[in-house]
């Protein structure tokens, strides 16, 4: 969360050289996170046999799909220069709304959460645009309404008793690899030309690199932004969504965390909580790492929740600690 | 000091101001007191001040309708209350001060009660000790994390709130501890002279301390320059890296000590209860009672009016029996309320 | 009282029971068995549940006992039970988090014929095939009792505070409508303030503190768990009260400490919640791999203690 | 007329920093904005640009009453600026530097990248800037951000261009380069306010000046009627003083006879500092002259410890470094001022007192508690004796203009007591008065018996403030001599080798 030092690292004696080191180094840092995940799947492979079936990684796949679809907002949010810290509540009151929509058919029961978080996004945007709140806040406040909201509509649970078509879309199993997964890496995909190839994709890195820099290009500052908070509420909503069709369920407490999770995943994948740099694959990568290490000590199979937290407080450590080495190699 | 400047020949250093000024109307630095900007009241002293107001209201309304409110024992159990949530906010407004964050406090008032619940047997001074040092160790590792290896406070902090109620949790294995009836513990659980608790008066006085230290002290100077411009700071000879192991130490020392308060406030050492999301308050405090995430500023009387005006607002729902989750709700306005009265303050 | 150490300790069993139509010839030794907590152990409940579970797996000879923590997490317990089903579990015990939120998790288990003993909370699912019998008390009569301890401790009169589970939590609601409809019987039984405690020792401490504040007249409280009672005595206590005398207590759970509490007169009575489901639960199982009918619902015997029997039921270890 | 204002004001709070401002361009002029630094040249600029909108006053556009809400209204109405800091975005390739907000697109949706670079290219090429248009923009200088900045706002159309200090950041190479660009967008047609605080610039370039002061037009006049001795008197509200004249440099003896106060020897650092030994002796001022991007900042930066040099050894007033680092050097008598005041110089939050005391706290404290009188009694005198514009020493920095940011960042260099000092482009962003304030505070600290390391991005100031020049090319020092009766020229015909062959704004 501070300023680097601006004074790069330049051109080297024979002209290219040092570019390309730092061609190099750049793409080690967006693709560190793979590398990392490549290398823990396989040792985890190694360590226990029945991880590298396919069920297995399709179960962490999916099971990783609605951190997922949270986190592609939250690193929008975060290459913005914010934070949205109203994400996991937000899913929890998707899975609700979903299940309250559910019985009037399946498109009311992805519209109704999508919708309803973009709006929370609105309510969010505006805030932190027009009020001038630090979104920290202005998200942690929707954090505890949301969660408020969503428990008094449903209490703790309510059951989907005919999920069907609604069901399916989450649980079906197109391609082989599972409709979840499908819908994760579509959205991952379109969410990496959204970022790097649309003016809004360049306006959001370019907020999040300098945003006075940013006004006076002529970029509608105010506007990227409250869409940036939209499409991250609607991830959300639409996370819940799919979480309810998943689970046949609304649960009020669902998606409990996932806004730091969000961010951590973000983190590890080579996203600056600084702003203005992250790349989608890294982010993918980030969440499919914290899913592998929540497999991992499933595997393990006798760890107590204690040290289960232990554990993955550890890993999440050592990702980032192996993360950022990557990207002060850059910045240094 | 002998002046480096004036070493020049004589009269050039200072003329040129002198000259000049009658040809500006910004007074040039005049000597003496700095005269402060003309302070307009109405709307911004209604900013800057915001939290004082919304605390006041908020009081004006408990004694008026609230049941039980004016029963003098309130001030004693509200302030029993607050006292750990002061000092984690001190130490997060420290934080946020140089920019950073501290999510752990919550989890590591935790592991400080699962310490004294391992040693309370042996000796409660002891104990208390121990709790203490191992907040503090938790403070500079998350210092030196964030200063060494330059890893982001936010997940620093985030590892070490997962991982420190996790560690909490093992040493207890489940089991809550209680504590005896007499000794220290249960003293610091009890005591309040004059119906004013003593860990209140100790957080209160911590604050004090605090205050003194950010804004006269060599090392609280420090860590609002790092948080003002932490490159600048490097540049000017700080000791960069050190002011933030000293800030994320003393958050953990605080957060180690509150973890002591609210074992000896709830009778017993408990992993799994103490201290969950209090984290979310005491940002929420710190910012609401203006110390902007932006770092480079810290209110510290803002900093502890904030966590009281959120205390007596939890009590307000609670002792007008209003459902937990509307009043989570209310809640979660009261605070964009606030800081939207805030915003613009500088 | 009941026996800590009989195995099987049931209040009654429901008519409707769940027969498996190709019993296999093997039996549960040597068997991979899953079991999936839904939080962690922290809570007295949760522990004296795993270990009575890992107890009882050992005793059955199973091969291994795959344990996973769902920590909370309704997805992560889906995930939990999908992991085990991949890494082979034959049979598996699930204490669902929720009241709802397994279904892929049990459908895949059938799918793969894998039978699926529920305890502790029943959860939504078609029985005989998403599930072949739940395990667990009666929530609503808990409360119900709850009421009736308190009129025998109060003589009838009082003005109660009630401290909640997490809110809509379906046990929660449980206890609270049994309580409620357990008062109607106690016209002298007035509750003035119900607020959640969410299940937390330091937020029923809180509360209890400041309901105590608001009404200075309250003489007794209902709490929904033990845990949280704990919290709340100790608010008594620094509100200058006795727990016990000046506040009379009734509690849910049947923990040791609260046991303890009632025998020095701290407390007046803690309705059971049994955890012991580990021997139940495989003999369910093994029923059901022998081919016998199984039970579709087994309603735990919850013991009821107060002044005249906690002190013995300490000595006898009956407590968790 | 194609952009007009009549009587515009602006305060920011207490402060009226425009006070009834009356001003015009034509198209097809250059019109220089000059003033002393606070005059209210970059706030009639943000006015006009909509950045800011005014208290008072009305602006017209093609004889038409305009208002700006945002200078995306401006640049489509047809103004546009390049502000004095840069302002891009430092993350981004400068192809998305330059088309940012208006990339070409395929299907109106995605956007068409080999098209972008394509476009990037011809731009660059146009004005003669061979940059890779994919390279990040935060590994170019400053000098070539600041021309990516111009290219892109020269290619977004506008009518009236508007550059603030442009050249402050520029080598001289580079500056000519610029001059090209002008030339050539006066003939399109394309009026151009251009603010600068060097002369020579504005007498080469401008058709007519236009000074401030202190909020208000003092004059407008075509250049050739405006003698430099007028012009700077405008600006200064009095006849410029003997003060403002060179004084030539006071004529000292050789190095080998004074006490060295700095010796850097074999000092490496990455690719950027490859060998570079100098000394500099007590009273001496040695100017470190090098093209752009000749590694001289870097050089600052190892001697300094705020890089870690690989090898090389520093020695302060005869004691060696083993691993320089700000703190040690400071504590030993070094003192270095750095030349991104934004970015590594003040504390925006802080007020003036405390970012003059910055790097002395703990020598105005005892016992770790920082003494009041004593910092009041520092800030006061350097607040005199640099002339520092601000209305207290509690005022926030950020309300000075930028030349008395920069004299606070000076004063908090020489509060520390340096036996040497490092300046790296002192006077950027320095108004004339100001200019010569500070080279008679670098005299005066040579006088005092201080080694003084400077540079400049003006090649004339360094050879006219020094006593001796280090000569820098690519991180090595190539040559050195004495900077008496040097011709700039000259000096610089030996930077560049073959001044013809000089390739200006060739990015390596
Ligand atoms: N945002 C602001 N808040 C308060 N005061 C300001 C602000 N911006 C400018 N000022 C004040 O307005 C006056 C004019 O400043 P301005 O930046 O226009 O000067 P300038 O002529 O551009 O000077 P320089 O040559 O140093 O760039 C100064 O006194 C400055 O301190
Ligand atoms: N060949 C190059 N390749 C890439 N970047 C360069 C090159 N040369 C210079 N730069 C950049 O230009 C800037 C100026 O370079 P440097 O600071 O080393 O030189 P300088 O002589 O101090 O120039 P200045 O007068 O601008 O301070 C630096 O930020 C540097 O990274
Ligand atoms: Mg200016
Ligand atoms: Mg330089």
């Amino acid at each position: 969360m501070s300023a680097t030092v601006p004074s790069p690292v330049v051109a080297a004696a024979p002209p290219g050289t040092s570019e390309r080191r730092q061609r190099i180094v750049a793409l080690l840092q967006a693709r560190g996170a793979i590398l990392v995940l490549v290398a823990a799947a396989l040792a985890a492979g190694a360590a226990f046999p029945s991880f590298l079936h396919l069920g297995n990684l399709r179960d962490i796949a999916t099971a990783a799909s609605f951190l997922g679809l949270v986190t592609i907002g939250q690193c929008f949010v975060v290459i913005l220069g914010g934070f949205d810290l109203s994400v996991g509540s937000m899913v929890g009151l998707g899975t609700v709304l979903a299940a309250y929509a559910a019985p009037y058919g399946t498109l009311g029961a992805l519209l109704a959460p999508t919708v309803a978080g973009l709006l929370v996004g609105v309510v969010n945007g505006l805030l932190i645009v027009r009020a001038r709140m630090a979104p920290f806040i202005v998200t942690l406040a929707g954090l505890l309404a949301l969660k408020g909201l969503a428990v008094l509509l449903a209490g703790e649970s309510l059951v989907i008793e005919q999920p069907g078509l609604f069901g399916r879309i989450a649980n079906g199993n197109a391609l082989g690899i599972g409709n979840l997964v499908l819908i994760l890496l579509l959205c991952f995909g379109g969410a990496a030309l959204l970022l790097n190839r649309t003016r809004f994709g360049a306006a959001v890195f370019a907020i999040g690199g300098n945003e006075e820099a940013a006004r006076m290009l002529g970029v509608r500052v105010e506007r990227v932004k409250i869409l940036t908070y939209c499409l991250s509420g609607a991830l959300a909503g639409l996370s819940g969504s799919l979480l309810a069709a998943h689970l046949s369920s609304g649960l009020s407490a669902a998606g409990t965390g996932y806004e730091l999770q969000s961010i951590a995943a973000a983190v590890i994948g080579g996203v600056l909580l600084t702003g203005g740099v992250g790349t989608m694959g890294g982010a993918l990568s980030g969440v499919l790492l914290l899913g592998l290490i929540e497999n991992v000590i499933n595997q393990i199979g006798s760890l107590s929740a204690a040290y289960q937290g232990l554990a993955s407080g550890a890993f999440l450590l050592l990702a980032v600690i192996i993360q950022s080495g990557l990207s002060q190699q850059r910045t240094a | 000091m002998s002046g480096i400047v004036s070493g020049m020949p004589p009269g050039h250093a200072s003329r040129p101001a002198e000259d000049r000024q009658p040809a500006t109307t910004a007074p040039a630095s005049p000597p003496g007191p700095a005269a402060p900007p003309p302070r307009r009241l109405g709307a911004a002293a209604l900013r800057q001040n915001s939290v004082y107001i919304a605390f006041a209201l908020l009081v004006a309304f408990d004694l008026l309708v609230t049941p039980g409110f004016r029963n003098p024992t309130v001030v004693r159990s509200l302030l029993f209350e607050a006292a750990p949530v002061i000092l984690i906010a001190l130490g997060q407004s420290l934080a946020i001060g140089t920019r950073g964050i501290d999510l752990s406090v919550g989890s590591v008032m935790a592991l400080s009660s699962a310490t004294i619940g391992l040693t309370m047997d042996l000796d409660q001074g002891l104990a208390i000790g121990a709790a203490v040092a191992v907040g503090l160790l938790c403070g500079i590792l998350n210092g030196m994390l964030v200063a060494w290896l330059r890893i982001a406070p936010l997940i620093s902090s985030l590892a070490l709130l997962v991982a420190a109620r996790g560690l909490a949790q093992a040493m207890l294995g489940g089991a809550r501890v209680d504590m005896p009836f007499d000794g220290p513990l249960s003293t610091i659980g009890q005591l309040a002279p004059g119906g004013i608790p003593a860990v209140a008066m100790f957080s209160l006085l911590a604050a004090l301390l605090f205050s003194f230290v950010v804004r006269r002290t060599v090392p609280g100077r420090y860590a609002l320059f790092v948080g003002a411009s932490r490159t600048a700071a490097v540049l000017a000879g700080h000791p960069v890296r050190a002011t933030l192991g000293f800030v994320y130490g003393v958050s953990g020392l605080l957060a180690g000590i509150a973890g002591v308060f609210a074992t000896a406030r709830l009778g017993a050492a408990d992993a799994n209860y103490i201290g969950v999301q209090f984290e979310l308050d005491a940002i929420a405090a710190a910012v609401i009672g203006g110390t902007p995430l932006s770092g480079g500023r810290i209110s510290t009387l803002g900093t502890v009016f904030g966590v009281l005006l959120l205390v007596v607002l939890d009590a307000s729902f609670i002792m007008n029996n209003v459902n937990a989750n509307y009043a989570q709700m209310l809640k979660a306005a009261f605070i964009v309320g606030a800081l939207f009265l805030r915003r613009g303050a500088a | 009282g009941t026996q800590a150490t009989g195995d099987l300790v049931v209040q009654n069993q429901s008519s409707q029971s769940c027969t498996n139509a190709s019993p296999a010839k093997g039996s549960l030794s040597g068997m991979l068995v899953g079991f999936s907590q839904s939080e962690n152990e922290q809570n007295p409940f949760r522990a004296a549940e795993t270990a009575s579970v890992k107890a009882a797996a050992k005793k059955a000879g199973v091969s291994r006992l795959l344990y996973t923590n769902a920590n909370d997490s309704q997805a992560k317990q889906v995930a939990d039970i999908q992991s085990m089903i991949a890494q082979g579990a034959k049979a598996i015990i699930v204490a669902p988090l929720n009241a709802t939120g397994l279904q892929p998790a049990l459908e895949q288990a059938a799918a793969k014929n894998i039978p699926v003993v529920t305890i502790d909370r029943a959860t939504a699912g078609q029985p005989c095939r998403d599930f072949i019998t739940f395990l667990g008390s009666d929530f609503a009569t808990q409360g119900k009792r709850a009421a009736d301890a308190m009129a025998e401790a109060t003589g009838g009169n009082a003005k109660i505070l009630e401290i909640q589970g997490a809110y809509g939590n379906s046990v929660e609601t449980e206890r609270t409508d049994g309580f409620a409809d357990g008062l109607k019987s106690h016209p002298g039984l007035t509750l003035v303030a119900a607020q959640t405690g969410n299940w937390s020792a330091t937020d029923a401490q809180k509360v209890m503190e400041q309901l105590l504040l608001a009404h200075p007249d309250a003489n007794a409280l209902y709490s929904h768990a033990d845990v949280m009672t704990l919290g709340a005595m100790r608010a008594i206590q620094q509100a200058g009260k006795k727990p016990g005398q000046d506040i009379k207590i009734v509690s849910i759970d049947g923990t040791k400490a609260l046991v303890k509490a009632i025998s020095k007169g701290e407390a007046q009575a803690d309705i059971e919640t049994n955890p012991r489901f580990g021997p139940q639960a495989f003999s369910a199982l093994s029923d059901w791999f022998a081919g016998k009918p199984v039970a579709q619902k087994i309603i735990m015997k919850d013991a009821l203690f107060d002044k005249n029997n906690a002190a013995e039921a300490i000595k006898s270890n009956a407590t968790y | 007329m194609l952009l007009e204002t009549r009587g515009l004001t602006k305060s920011f709070g207490a402060v009226r920093a425009l006070r009834g401002v009356d001003f015009t361009l034509a198209a097809g002029e250059v019109h220089g904005l000059m003033g002393e630094n606070g005059a209210g040249k970059s706030t009639l600029i943000k006015l006009l640009t909509g950045l800011n909108q005014p208290d008072g006053g009305e602006m017209l556009l093609d004889g038409r009453p305009a208002s700006f809400n945002s200078p995306r209204d401006a640049q489509s109405a047809g103004v546009a600026a390049v502000y004095q800091e840069i302002n891009l975005i430092p993350e981004r390739s400068v192809a998305d530097n330059l088309f940012l907000g208006r990339e070409p697109r395929r299907f109106g949706l995605l956007v068409d990248r080999p098209r972008m670079l394509d476009q990037a290219r011809d731009l660059l090429n146009r004005y003669r800037l061979e940059v890779d248009p994919r390279r990040i923009l935060r590994t170019l200088g400053l000098g070539l951000q600041q021309l990516v900045s111009i290219a892109r706002v020269v290619s977004l159309g506008a009518r009236a261009v508007i550059l603030d200090e442009p050249t402050s950041a520029l080598s001289a190479a580079e500056v000519e380069l610029l001059y090209g660009v002008v030339d050539r967008l006066r003939a399109d047609g394309i009026g151009l306010i251009y603010v600068s605080h060097r002369l020579s610039e504005c007498y080469r370039l401008c058709d007519r000046l236009t000074v401030l002061r202190d909020g208000t037009r003092v004059v407008t006049a075509p250049t050739a009627e405006l003698p430099r001795n007028r012009l700077v008197a405008a600006m200064l509200g009095r006849e410029p003083g003997e003060a403002h004249r060179p004084a030539p440099p006071a004529s000292v003896a050789g190095t080998a006879d004074r006490p060295p106060a700095l010796a850097v020897e074999g000092l490496r650092w990455r690719n950027r500092v490859r060998d570079v030994s100098l000394r500099v002796g007590r009273g001496e001022i040695v100017g470190l002259a090098g093209l752009l991007g000749s590694g001289r900042t870097e050089t600052f930066k190892a001697i300094y410890g705020a890089e870690a040099p690989e090898a090389g050894t520093v020695a302060i007033a005869g004691r060696p470094l083993r691993h320089p680092r700000p703190s040690d050097s400071i504590r030993r008598g070094l003192a270095f001022l750095s030349e991104d005041r934004r970015a590594e110089g003040v504390f925006s939050q802080l007020s003036v007192a405390e970012n003059l005391t910055a790097a002395v706290l703990p020598r105005i404290s005892r016992w770790g508690v920082i003494s009041r009188r004593r910092r009041d009694e520092m800030v006061q005198r350097f607040v005199r004796e640099l002339g520092v514009k601000t209305v207290g020493p509690d005022a926030p920095i950020t309300s000075l203009s930028g030349g008395n940011q920069q004299k606070v960042l000076i004063a908090r260099a020489l509060c520390t007591e340096p036996t040497t000092v490092m300046l790296d482009d002192p006077t950027r962003g320095i108004d004339v008065g100001a200019k010569a304030e500070v080279h008679r505070v670098v005299r005066g600290l040579a006088e005092n018996g201080l080694g003084v390391l400077v540079t400049s991005s003006e090649l004339e100031e360094v050879v006219e403030l020094s006593h001796r020049l280090v000569v820098l090319d690519e991180g090595r020092v190539s040559g050195e001599m004495s900077a008496e009766g040097q011709n700039p020229d000259a000096v610089l015909a030996l930077l560049s080798g073959d001044p013809g062959t000089a390739e200006p704004g060739t990015a390596r």
